[in-house]
C-alpha cells in the first residue's frame, strides 16, 4: 500500500501539471529575466506571466504581487520591511499570540530591537477578537500582523474585520496566509489588507518560492537589497522554474477551488466525526466550522504525540503533532497552548491535515487503525491507568 | 525515522508492559506536562529482581528505553540493578539522538527509585 | 544555427545532471525536511547530502553551509547578520568600489541606518590593494566584505592576502564568490575567509538556491527569522529540489574544475587576442591573467554597447553590455568607471562571457561577425568621424 | 527584446545614413557622456527640406528614431519639419519603451537645430 499524506500542512508535492510548465525553464528556457536579449525576454515573459496567475489567485494587480523564496520569507520582508518603512509613524506593532514562527519570530527580534509589540491573545477556538485589535491600536502603530489561517488548528481569523479596522485608523495590515491561499478562496480587496504572505509549496506549487502581496501605494523596505529585480523592492536572480511553478499551481487552485474545498471538506469531516466516534476522550481543537478545510487537529488524552506518529508511520500514515518530544526545539506547541490545552493534552497532540488528492478509502484506513493504536499506547500509559 | 532499529524494534515490541499485583517495589519518574513518565514495578526474591513491569507515557524512546531497562534489570542483584546508567541503556538501544538523551536518563531514576522504594519497605537490617 | 551563448555571467543553464538529480524531489520525495516521517527523513537525506557536497566544494566543513535562496540573499545575509552580531565592536564596515550590487546596496542601506563605511578603490585593473584595506581598519570595524571576482571585468582581487590582515586584526571578513565558485577553484582556508556567498545558477546549478559559508565560530544574526530550518539561522521552507540541484552542481563543478578552467581559459584568450588583431581601438578591461576564465570585458570606442548587443544578438551571439542604455537603472557601469574609464567609453562597453560548453567554432564565429558590426555602427557614428 | 518591429526595422536598416556634401544645416544633440549623440544635416530647397542625413552614436532607439525622423523630415516645409515632436517619431515607430522615451526627444531636438543652423546662416529677411 501506498503510505497516506496526511501531513499537507507540513508540504505537498508539485502537481504534474506544476512541473511540466516547469521543465522547460531549467535547461532550455533558463535566461535570466534581467538579459536583454532574446533569452532574458523569454524568462521575462514567463515570470510576467506568472505573477498575473498569481495576482488573479487572490484578487490582486498584476504588479501587486512580489517574489520570494517562501512564506517565511513573505512574512518577514512585510513585517521587518513595513515596520521600517512606517518607522516615523512609530515603532509599535500588533500582532495574535497563534502566529507561525515565519511571523512571531521577526517580530520577536523586532521587539529586541527597539519595537513595542503588543500579542493579542484568542479564544479556546484560537479566534482573534477584532474588537480587542481595535483597543489595541495606538498613534504609534506602524504595523499590524494577524494571520488568516492558522497552521496547526486550521482556525480562521476575522481578517476582513480587522482589515476594515486599521484601514479606518490608516495603519498597514499584514496578513500571513502562507496556508491559506490555495487552500480557500482569498481575495485581498475582501480582506482589504495591504499585505499578504503566500507559499508555493503549501498547495501544489513548487518549494522555494512564495510571493508578497503588496497594496499599490504600501511602502516598504527591502529585507534583501542588491539588484533591480522586483522594482528594487527584492534583489536576486529570480527563480524563473519556481516561479512559473507557482503560477502553475494559482491557474490550477483558481480553477479547482469550489471542488477542493468541497472535497477536503467532506474528507476531513468523515475523519474527524470517525475519530470521535471511535475514540474516547479527543478533545477536538480550533473552531468547528472557521478552520481549513483540510486541518483535523485533536488531543488524543494519555498518550504522546510521538508514539502515535510511530504507530501511523508503521501502518503507512504519515501525520504531525505538536507534542514536545515531536519538536527540534523541545517545546510544546505554543498554540495549543494559547487556545488554553493544559500541558498534559499538548502532548497527545496529532494532527492529520488532508488534501483533495487523499480518498475515502484513506480515511477510512485512518478510522481503521487509530483506535487500536490509541488503546496499544493508553495501555501502556501510566496516567491512563490512574484515571480509572 | 531518527530512530536505531533496535529502539523501534523496542518501540513496536514492548517488554514487560504493565503492572505487578502486589509489587516490591514502585518507581516513577517524570512529568506529564513538560514530557514523558515512567513508572516501573519490581519484584524482588532473594535480593534479585525477579520481575519487573513498566507503564510510560512519552515518545518512541521513551517507550524503547522503558522496554530495554526492564530487561536489563531482570535478573540482576539490586546493586547490579542500581548501577545501569543512561549510557549503558542507550547503548543496548544503538544509541539515541542527542535530544533524546535526556529519556534514557528517565528510565535508570525509575528504576532506582523502584529499588529505593522496595528498600524503604524493608526492615533495616535487611537492607545492608 | 543555435545562440552562441556568450553571457555565463548573467546566468547558465542547469547541466542535466542536476536537472535529473533534482526531478524525484518535486513530486515524489517531495517531503519536508522537518517532518519527522519517512518523507521528511528522505528530504533530510537530500539536503544534507548536497551540503556535504558544496562544502567540498570550497574546502569547508559540512555544518559551515547554510542554504540560501540566491547569491544576492547570502551576501545580505552576511553583511546585514554579520554587522548585527559584530555591532558591539562599532559600527564601521570596509567595502571596495567594484562589488556587485548584492553587496553595495545592503553596504547602503545600513549606511543610511547608522554605518560608517569605507569604499576601498581600485586600481586600473580593478584590483583592490590589501595595504589600503588594512590602513583602513579601525578599532570599531565590524566588517570587511570584498569580493573574490567582479562580474563585470572578471578580476579576481587579493582575497587571501586580506584575509590574513582581518584575521590578524581579528574582524570578521565575508568575500562575495558568487561569480567564482564553480568557475574557478575556490578554498575557503586558502582565503582565511570568515564567510562566503556563492549562487548556484553561476555554475550550472538551479536558479533560486544560493549558500553562505560561514566559519564554525562567527557569529551572525538572521536575515529572515522564523523556523528552525539551517539551525535557526536562515528559516524558511526548504528548496530540497534546488538544494539537490546545488549539490550536483558542486560535485560536477570539483570534479570538471582542472578542464572547465583550461578549457574557457583557452576559449577566452582566443577570443580576445582575435578581437584585438581585428579591431582597432579597443579597451581590454580587468587584469590580464588574474580573472575569471570566461570573463572578456571590452570597450569598442565610438559605438554603443546596447547597440552592438542588438547586431550581434541578430546574428544570433548573446552577450552584455555595461552601458547606460542597457542598464534598466539607466546608469553606466559602476566598475568601469571605477577602473577609470571614460564615461564615453563606458558607453562602448561589451562583455562577453564564456562558458566549458561553448566551442571554438563559436568563438570563430563571433571573430568573423564582430569586425563588420563594430565597421557597421562606427560609420554611423558622429564621434568616428570628428576622430579621422 | 524590448522593441517593437519597426523599431528593430529601422535600426537594422537605418536609412539617410551619413553627411551630406556642403549641408544647408547642421544640428548636433546629446552627450556621448552619458549616453546617445545624433547629428542632423539638412539640404534646404525652396524652404523645404530636400534630403537629410544622420549619424548617431547611441542605442537601439536612438539609430531607430533619427532613421525615421530623417525620413520624416524629407520633403517637409522648414515649418512643418519644426512641428515633428517625440511622440510622432514614437509613434510612426509603434511605441517605445518607457525608458527609451527620452531618445526620442533627441531626434525632434537635433533636426530643431539643423533647421536653427540654417537659419542663422541665413540673411535674416530671408528666414522670415
Ligand atoms: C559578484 C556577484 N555577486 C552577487 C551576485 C548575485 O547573485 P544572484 O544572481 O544569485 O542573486 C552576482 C550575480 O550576478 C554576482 O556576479
Ligand atoms: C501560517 C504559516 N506561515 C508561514 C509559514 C512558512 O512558510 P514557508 O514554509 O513557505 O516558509 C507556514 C508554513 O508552515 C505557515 O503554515
Amino acid at each position: 500500500m501506498n503510505p497516506v499524506y496526511a501531513d499537507h500542512i507540513a508540504t505537498t508535492p508539485c502537481r504534474p501539471e506544476v512541473f511540466e510548465a516547469m521543465k522547460p525553464y531549467f535547461m532550455e528556457h533558463f535566461g535570466n529575466p534581467l538579459s536583454l536579449h532574446d533569452f532574458g525576454q523569454t524568462a521575462r515573459d514567463a515570470i510576467e506571466a506568472a505573477r498575473e496567475q498569481v495576482a488573479g489567485l487572490i484578487g490582486a494587480k498584476t504588479e501587486e504581487i512580489l517574489y520570494t523564496s517562501s512564506g517565511t520569507e513573505s512574512c518577514n520582508f512585510a513585517i521587518k520591511g513595513m515596520t521600517h518603512a512606517y518607522q516615523k509613524k512609530g515603532r509599535h506593532i500588533v500582532t495574535s499570540s497563534v502566529e507561525h514562527h515565519a511571523v512571531a519570530n521577526p517580530v520577536k527580534f523586532l521587539e529586541k530591537n527597539g519595537c513595542e509589540v503588543t500579542t493579542i491573545p484568542v479564544d479556546s477556538a484560537g479566534r482573534v477578537d477584532p474588537d480587542q485589535v481595535a483597543r489595541a491600536l495606538r498613534d504609534d502603530t506602524a504595523l499590524v500582523s494577524i494571520m488568516l489561517a492558522n497552521n496547526e488548528i486550521g482556525t480562521i481569523q476575522p481578517v476582513a474585520e480587522i482589515g476594515r479596522i486599521t484601514r479606518e485608523r490608516g495603519i498597514v495590515f499584514h496578513t500571513d496566509a502562507s496556508c491559506a491561499v490555495g487552500n480557500v478562496p482569498v481575495d485581498v480587496e475582501a480582506l482589504q489588507v495591504d499585505a499578504l504572505s503566500l507559499s508555493g509549496h503549501k498547495f501544489f506549487g513548487p518549494k522555494g518560492v512564495g510571493a508578497l502581496y503588496l497594496r499599490k501605494g504600501t511602502r516598504i523596505t527591502p529585507l534583501i537589497h542588491g539588484g533591480i529585480q522586483e522594482g528594487g523592492r527584492r534583489a536576486g536572480a529570480d527563480n524563473v522554474p519556481g516561479i512559473v511553478g507557482l503560477g502553475a499551481a494559482a491557474v490550477l487552485a483558481r480553477e479547482e477551488m469550489n471542488d477542493r474545498v468541497a472535497r477536503v471538506t467532506d474528507l476531513r469531516n468523515r475523519l474527524i466525526s470517525g475519530i470521535l466516534e471511535r475514540v474516547d476522550e479527543i478533545t477536538y481543537n480550533g473552531h468547528p466550522e472557521l478552520r481549513l478545510p483540510g486541518n483535523v487537529n485533536i488531543a488524543v488524552n494519555y498518550v504522546e504525540g510521538e508514539s502515535l506518529l510511530l504507530l501511523l508511520m508503521h501502518k503507512g500514515i504519515l501525520a504531525s503533532s505538536g507534542s514536545t518530544c515531536t519538536s527540534r526545539a523541545l517545546k510544546a506547541s505554543g498554540v495549543l497552548t494559547a487556545i488554553g490545552l493544559s500541558e498534559q493534552a499538548c502532548q497527545g497532540s496529532l494532527q492529520m491535515t488532508l488534501g483533495p488528492g487523499n480518498t475515502d478509502a484513506e480515511v477510512d484506513y485512518i478510522l481503521d487503525v487509530l483506535p487500536e493504536i490509541v488503546s496499544k499506547l493508553r495501555a501502556m500509559s501510566p496516567l491512563y491507568h490512574r484515571k480509572d | 525515522m531518527l530512530y536505531s532499529e533496535q529502539v523501534m524494534e523496542h518501540f513496536m515490541n514492548p517488554r514487560n508492559v504493565g503492572e505487578l499485583e502486589n509489587p516490591d517495589g514502585v518507581g516513577q519518574e517524570g512529568n506529564p506536562t513538560c514530557g514523558d513518565v515512567m513508572q516501573i514495578h519490581i519484584r524482588v526474591v532473594d535480593g534479585t529482581i525477579a520481575d519487573c513491569r513498566f507503564k510510560t507515557f512519552g515518545c518512541g524512546s521513551a517507550i524503547a528505553i522503558s522496554s530495554q531497562i526492564t530487561e536489563m534489570a531482570k535478573g540482576k542483584t539490586l546493586e547490579e540493578a542500581l548501577a545501569i546508567t543512561k549510557e549503558d541503556v542507550a547503548s543496548q538501544l544503538g544509541g539515541l539522538p542527542p535530544q533524546k538523551m535526556h529519556c534514557s536518563n528517565l528510565g535508570a531514576a525509575a528504576l532506582r527509585k523502584a529499588i529505593e522504594d522496595y528498600m524503604a519497605r524493608r526492615p533495616a537490617e535487611l537492607v545492608q
